[in-house]
């Protein structure tokens, strides 16, 4: 994709959500404010899974933990949004410590490592109930205000997060980290050799993805006003995201956020109309998904092109 | 505001974790809302209005039951929610309701930590747990009074860690020693190490909260380890005939606190006037007994149609206080609103596995059976 | 002459119970194009791998420029001039050649900025002929192409030493000459060279020093055409066959 | 004393059931580089199956071992042979998220069907007593199979030529369809072996557990840890792999309370992969 | 001569949009060893994986024994009596010497005659037989490029096709493999035969073929083409 095609559409993308408010319900910001996070997420995971190519399932870790420290923040008295800033800065730093650890794993030993600190993140809040409330969740204050300005507030904090995940997308994918980090993606050996730090490259990346899952998270427990370990560290969200992602396309600056927005309004759809099978529909999706636009919703664009004749 | 219908939306949980707790609400909310509209609807002033009730499946995700929630209220324009299964989903659902000043009510909700939080919207028609332990200790130190020591294992989850950590504080405060007391984490599979462990202390009572799948399995272990005590207390266990079903011989013997038994034999307004009245409908429907579930969110349907009919009216401030000021009869018992919007404490029945059926050992004016001691 | 650029003092090397060097001691001066032989597993690639450190030595010391650097992770020996080709070779499969080389100039040759670094992967293209091709992705070039592919992203990396490990085998005699030609032209930038091949051509017409490899320890290091000579090498890696080839090539 | 032999005998009978349900997810992985997501669903599956021919027919739990077997093995060969062998040779990432999609069909499918409600097959066989351990006889027999089982793929992987078959097409496809091996074929097979060996364990655990839905995710969470605990893609590294697992479990259960067995699992686990990411037995290629 | 083993006539083939071969005609006689020289790229091992089937010909015929194998897949052109040592050896690892040996044997069930060809190969290759229980990736380069053709034996294949015999290999390997050819030959096995050293493929080969760009340039009696000024000057100049 050209650039100013690439940013002109994510522009457009970005302001098809920030318009909602305009001439939709409530329901209709929710869902947009569901595809700005889940966006957000798909796009920051595609840092390490699409750039860098390491299968990380470390998403729900990023999230949960963000809600949970942004939460304790807030019930400590600091303000909300600073309650973010630190969750996020926290969660930064704990991704940056967990990934000298564990990104000397590959391939799968890595997927499973990265999946394994999920569990790992849910049991220990759960357990530590003095200071996590365990099982018995959290509150958060709740936020006075009318439930529209709410909503319209929490869609805003979404999209926001969403924005600056993609800019930063762009930066890094213009960048020598975006290429070294491509490099490592293809071959691992052959990018140390020609010079690049591969476990600073590796450990950027990683952190990359957690910061912005992190600020979701939090705002996510400020907006809903509870949290508990078994929603906020689900394994099924981690699997979610990077399956989002790979519809999209992964590897490319707005495929995953593409394949978040597809998923979550597929989601709606069904869960809206098939009660019984919801689940089942959104599975044959997405194995036709897999089999037929294996590179992505993405490469759609390609193969129309291709089928066309050319022109674009 | 459609004026035809009274509209009720319903996040539920009819997949995932929680779909047979929450089939059980959709079960009989639906028996209810088609009695009421085959009686022509609900009174409201001087005109009868037809009910609709409307689902989502929340597929047993939070995240998704605050979403429907939403979309409820903003697209279905409901006027009422109904709270899904579970204390850490009703929080969230009634989280929703309380700032639209949706009236929600909770009927499968018992924990106080969710009334806590001093919502003005939200309703609970459980009473609080506190109303199971100290009673339970009590009756049970007076039937055996033998009884010394005791073992609680707990999952570590709302419901079941506060029943869990309610049951040790009450029966330490009747002088009962709690030799062991361990919470287990959600998806434990096995409860050899635990069951182990508690075998060595020897209670006179060994008390397991959970889910029916935890406490089928850790009764089955309990067998199996030759773990045993004179009373064995599985909450809710005995409550679900789901539990009775998958144990068989094994159930017998195990005791439980429940917030409604169907030989109770309660009467008063709404469309089922007794209680009897409410077994014989639910048994011709299902074939089955009822359980709390049910009963608790029939009655949540109940609230509503004496709520409207007083005020007279769907004006949604009117209504709320009109909630808050209940104070009714039902098949279910009495149900009237505390401060925090949770019904009010009774005398909550203690039941037993006898033969592979329910018996009620307490209170005095409904049991049918004398408590046995756990067969070996 | 000058202190030697890399020099190595009893290093070793084991893989659990295997010895794959033993004390090994030589030392490269600067500019110098040498020859290592040795037969198969002799442990010539485990030793270019000490050096760059994508493998750990066991022991002994490697002194480059006066330092050791026998701690180094690859990307650091990269950036301080060891550059290094894959016996199997190893390109970006998915990137296109320039890109692939763009990496070597940008990460390992200190390229300020991805448009220098594109700059100077272009010179190094043309510089190994591979210019026609550099918009090909890697994946699809031939085995000799591929190692031409190598060799630019090595060069593009200003390296002081450059070990080439097996860069010819598997081209035919005619592609060798190019291949030799364009060892020589980098050997007269004044880039050191370390040859491992068993193309006794190659190596013979490169190098006027050769080191012999043979169970992991050094058993010769001096002129070309002594060790073609040497008993104990046409014993452990010539054969008398090929022995006798050469000296006939010698002779004639 | 005895509390400590109890413990041991817990942990290991716990074991071999882990061992049992991770041998199929290991070696499914290991070859097909497959994470197949479907693995929790075909183990209570293999578990309906059992527990309605028993509900239903009395049939033992035991005799439908072998039936179980064939309807798991043809139902994971046909899988593989028209979905999963289309994208086999795609990234990892690829061929989970189609494991994952059919997931989500295949548990509709059974909570529709079979409702969510945790079934159980009461045949209660008691317990024998060793001294003052008690060893359940279910646990026993589920014990003696998955140790059966788990022996049985051992020697058709190392003594057969499909074994051989099946180990040359994880290292090398196309040196292996030099070989005339039909890799297709031998994927499916393996595949169908994944989920015998997981229906099969479904029938072992009929007989502990009550199977529910509700318990796939935990289940499949379970073979991922044996699985790098023991050493990825290895038979004798699943059965490694699941006793030391429950011995841990156990251990971690009775020393520091159970809520923090399942977290002792996963440090061993995260431990292991990063000191010794090959696993406790998986030194050398996959057998 | 007798009637050709294997006979090309035609055969393109390539990968995808990248055609390789474009008309490949060649023929080999039972009992003989004919080699296949050319540049990098030219096709050789393109040509070798379509006659073992690995690779689909885009049109032409590939007869063996009369029979038409263009486009059966491996195991059929392997039944037929093609067995295909490819570049790059690609033992199986994790598996022993004897086992990645015996995986040779894949499609035949003649449990006697299996066991009498592995005898004949450790004959052939002692070290194997010594090594017999080590992982075959360990072994040295020259030991893993015997086992790869003792596997190739295993198949007792009517041709055997090796790609790239002597690549990364120590001049004193390539003279042992060489004359265990030579011997294999003796005992009438039919060898196609890759090489880049064309000294040595001219050497070991009765007959060679000269590709270039896909198809072939020249082809004739090995001793006469070595002694061909203009084949020397473009592959043999020294
Ligand atoms: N990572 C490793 N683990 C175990 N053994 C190894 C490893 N790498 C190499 N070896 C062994 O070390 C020895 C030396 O190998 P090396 O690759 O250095 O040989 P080489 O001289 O380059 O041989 P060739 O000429 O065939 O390339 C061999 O026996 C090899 O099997
Ligand atoms: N898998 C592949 N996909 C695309 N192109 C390929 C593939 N394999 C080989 N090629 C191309 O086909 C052409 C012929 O390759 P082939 O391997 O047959 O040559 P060769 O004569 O064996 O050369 P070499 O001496 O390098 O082994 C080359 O241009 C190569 O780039
Ligand atoms: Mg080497
Ligand atoms: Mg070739």
């Amino acid at each position: 994709m050209k650039p100013l095609t690439l940013y002109g559409s994510i522009l457009v993308g970005l302001a098809v959500l920030a318009t909602t408010p305009l001439y939709a319900d409530n329901y209709v910001l929710r869902t947009a404010a569901m595809v700005a996070m889940y966006g957000a997420l798909a796009t920051s995971w595609n840092f390490i899974g699409g750039f860098t190519g390491y299968p990380s399932f470390s998403t729900a870790a990023f999230f949960g933990l963000g809600a949970y420290v942004g939460a304790l923040c807030q019930r400590h008295g600091i303000p909300m949004v600073v309650s973010w800033g630190i969750a996020t800065v926290a969660v930064a730093v704990f991704a940056a410590l967990l990934g000298g650890i564990i990104l000397r794993l590959r391939g799968h030993y890595f997927a499973i490592g990265s999946i394994a600190v999920v569990e790992l993140c849910r049991l220990i809040v759960s357990s530590w109930s003095s200071l996590t409330g365990g099982g018995d969740g959290l509150n958060v204050p709740l936020i006075h205000a009318s439930p529209e300005e709410l909503m319209r507030f929490f869609l805003y904090v979404m999209l926001g997060i969403l924005a600056a995940s993609l800019v930063v997308t762009i930066i890094v994918d213009r960048s020598r980290l975006g290429f070294g980090l491509r490099c490592i993606h293809q071959n691992e050996d052959a990018a140390a050799m020609v010079g690049i730090n591969t476990t600073a490259y590796k450990i950027a990346a990683y952190t990359l993805s957690a910061v912005f899952c992190a600020t979701a998270g939090a705002a996510y427990a400020s907006w809903t006003g509870y949290i508990d370990p078994t929603d906020s560290f689900q394994i099924v969200m981690t699997v979610k995201v990077t399956v989002m992602a790979i519809l999209g396309g992964a590897g490319t600056i707005a495929g995953p956020a593409l394949g978040a927005a597809a998923f979550v309004l597929l989601e709606e759809v069904f869960w809206a109309n098939f009660i019984d099978w919801n689940r089942a529909i959104l599975g044959v999706v997405i194995v036709l998904l897999i089999f037929f636009l294996p590179g992505g919703l993405l490469s759609l664009r390609t193969r129309l092109r291709r089928a066309t004749g050319g022109a674009a | 505001q459609d004026a035809e219908t009274i509209k009720i939306g319903a996040p539920l949980a009819l997949t995932g974790g929680l779909a047979d707790e929450g089939k059980k609400q959709d079960i009989v909310w639906k028996m209810w809302v088609e009695k009421v509209n085959d009686a022509g609807g609900l009174q409201v002033g001087d005109k009868k209005m037809k009910v609709e009730l409307i689902e989502y499946d929340y597929q047993s995700e939070g995240q998704r039951a605050g979403q429907l929630a939403e979309k409820l209220i903003n697209d279905d324009k409901v006027q009422f929610l109904f709270a899904p299964f579970g204390s850490g989903h009703t929080k969230i659902v009634a989280g929703v309701g309380e700032r639209y000043q949706i009236p929600t009510i909770a009927c499968v909700a018992s924990s106080e930590s969710v009334f806590d939080q001093s919502f003005k919207h939200l309703f609970g028609t459980l009473s609080p747990n506190g109303g199971m332990t100290t009673a339970m200790v009590k009756f049970f130190k007076e039937k055996f009074p033998e009884t010394k020591t005791m073992a609680v294992l707990g999952r570590d989850d709302v419901f079941p860690k506060s029943m869990a950590e309610g049951i040790a504080k009450a029966a330490e405060a009747e002088g009962l020693t709690v030799a062991y007391k361990e919470l287990y984490p959600v998806g434990t599979m096995d409860h050899a190490a635990a069951l182990s462990s508690i075998k060595a202390t020897n209670p006179d009572w060994i008390y397991v909260t959970g889910y029916t799948q935890d406490l089928i399995l850790a009764r089955k272990q309990m067998q199996d380890l030759g773990v045993t005590a004179p009373i064995v207390t599985m909450v809710t266990g005995p409550s679900y005939k789901e539990f009775t079903e998958g144990l068989g011989k094994l159930a017998d013997g195990v005791t439980s606190s429940s917030w409604w038994h169907h030989a109770t034999s309660y009467e008063g307004q709404g469309v089922w006037p007794t209680t009897a009245a409410f077994y014989e409908a639910f048994k011709a429907k299902t074939g089955g007994d009822p359980d709390y579930v049910h009963g608790s969110c029939a009655a949540a349907g109940e609230v509503i149609a004496d709520a409207v009919k007083r005020t007279g009216s769907l004006d949604k401030a009117k209504v709320r206080d009109a909630i808050a000021a209940t104070d009714i009869q039902t098949f279910y018992g009495p149900i009237k609103f505390g401060p925090n919007g949770m019904n009010l404490v009774r005398e909550l029945p203690i039941i037993q596995v006898q033969d592979e059926d329910i018996k009620v050992l307490a209170p005095a004016n409904i049991k049918n059976a004398d408590m046995i001691a756990m067969p070996k | 002459m000058n202190d030697p650029i890399l020099r190595l003092e009893g290093v070793s090397k084991t893989f659990g119970g295997l010895n794959a060097l033993t004390d090994v001691s030589f030392s490269l001066n600067e500019g110098e194009v040498v020859g290592l032989i040795g037969p198969n597993g002799a442990g010539k690639t485990t030793l270019v791998n000490v050096v760059t450190g994508n493998l750990r030595r066991s022991s002994g010391r490697i002194m480059f420029e006066g330092e050791d650097v026998g701690t180094q992770k690859p990307y650091q020996a990269a950036r301080c001039g060891l550059a290094r080709t894959f016996q199997i070779v190893q390109p970006f499969p998915q990137m296109t050649v320039l890109e692939n080389v763009t990496a070597g100039s940008l990460f390992g040759g200190g390229a300020g900025s991805l448009g220098d670094a594109r700059d100077k992967a272009r010179e190094s293209l043309e510089f190994v002929g591979l210019a026609p091709l550099a918009d090909r992705p890697a994946a699809n070039l031939a085995l000799a192409a591929r190692k031409r592919l190598e060799l630019a992203k090595s060069l593009a990396m200003n390296p002081k030493v450059l070990m080439l490990d097996e860069v010819n085998a598997g081209l035919n005699s005619s592609e060798i000459d190019g291949a030799l030609d364009l060892i020589r032209k980098i050997a007269d930038r004044g880039v050191t060279v370390l040859i491992i091949e068993h193309l006794m051509k190659v190596v013979l017409s490169l190098s006027k020093r050769l080191l012999v490899l043979h169970h992991g320890q050094l058993i010769a290091d001096g002129p070309s055409a002594e060790i073609v000579a040497d008993e104990r090498v046409i014993e452990a890696y010539l054969g008398q066959k090929f022995a006798a080839r050469l000296k006939e090539m010698h002779h004639g | 004393m005895a509390i400590y032999f109890q413990t041991i005998a817990n942990g290991l009978m716990l074991g071999a059931l882990y061992a049992c349900l991770a041998v199929g997810f290991s070696l499914v992985w290991g070859v097909l580089n497959v994470i197949n997501m479907l693995h929790g669903s075909f183990i209570i599956l293999g578990g309906y199956i059992t527990y309605f021919a028993w509900h239903f027919y009395g049939i033992h739990p035991v005799a439908m071992l072998p039936v179980v077997a064939v309807l798991m093995f043809t139902l994971g060969f046909v899988l593989q042979r028209v979905a999963i062998n289309r994208v086999v040779s795609a990234p990892v990432l690829t061929t989970l998220t189609l494991t994952f999609g059919l997931d989500m069909i295949l548990y509709n499918v059974m909570t529709y069907w079979f409702t969510a409600t945790p079934r159980r097959i009461t045949l209660d066989l008691g317990a024998v007593n060793l001294g003052s351990v008690v060893l359940p006889v279910d646990r026993l027999l589920g014990t003696a199979l998955a140790l059966l089982l788990t022996f049985l793929l051992y020697a058709v992987m190392r003594g057969s030529n499909i074994g051989r078959a099946i180990v040359a097409v994880r290292m090398d496809r196309t040196a292996a369809e030099l070989m005339g091996i039909r890799t297709d074929r031998i994927y499916a097979i393996t595949f169908g072996i994944g989920a015998l060996m997981a229906g099969v364990a479904g029938v072992v655990f009929a007989m502990v557990f009550p199977i529910t839905t509700n318990v796939t995710g935990t289940w499949l969470g379970k073979a991922f840890v044996v699985c790098v605990v023991g050493g990825l893609g290895s038979v004798p590294g699943a059965l490694v792999g699941g006793l030391v697992l429950g011995l841990v479990e156990s251990f971690a259960g009775f020393w520091f309370g159970p809520q923090q067995a399942m977290t002792a699992g996963f440090v061993l686990m995260l431990i292991l992969l990063l000191t010794r990411p090959t696993g406790l037995v998986g030194v050398k290629g996959y057998e | 001569m007798a009637e050709p083993l294997l006979s090309l006539e035609g055969v393109t083939a390539g990968y995808g949009q990248i055609q390789v071969l474009w008309g490949m005609d060649l023929v080999v006689y039972p009992g003989e060893v004919v080699a296949l020289v050319g540049s990098n790229g030219a096709g050789k091992s393109t040509l070798l994986r379509t006659i073992s089937g690995l690779l689909r010909p885009n049109s032409g015929s590939i007869r063996f024994d009369g029979a038409n194998i263009g486009g059966e897949r491996p195991d059929i052109a392997l039944k037929a009596g093609i067995a295909h040592v490819p570049e790059g050896r690609r033992l199986f690892r994790g598996l022993t010497v004897r086992d990645n040996l015996m995986l040779g044997a894949y499609l035949r069930a003649d449990k006697s005659e299996i066991a009498r060809d592995l005898e004949w190969v450790f004959e052939l290759f002692p070290i194997l037989r010594e090594r017999q229980r080590q992982d075959a990736t360990t072994l040295s380069g020259g030991e893993q490029q015997m086992c790869a053709v003792g596997r190739g034996i295993m198949s007792r294949p009517r041709l055997l096709m090796i790609d790239e015999l002597s690549l990364g290999l120590s001049p004193r390997m390539v003279e042992h493999l060489g004359e265990a050819l030579i011997a294999l030959n003796k005992a009438g096995q039919t060898i196609l035969l890759v090489e880049q050293d064309v000294m040595t493929a001219f050497d070991l080969s009765h007959r060679a073929y000269i590709i270039e760009n896909g198809r072939v340039a020249r082809g004739g009696i090995s001793a006469e083409l070595a002694k061909d000024p203009t084949v020397s000057e473009a592959y043999l100049s020294i």
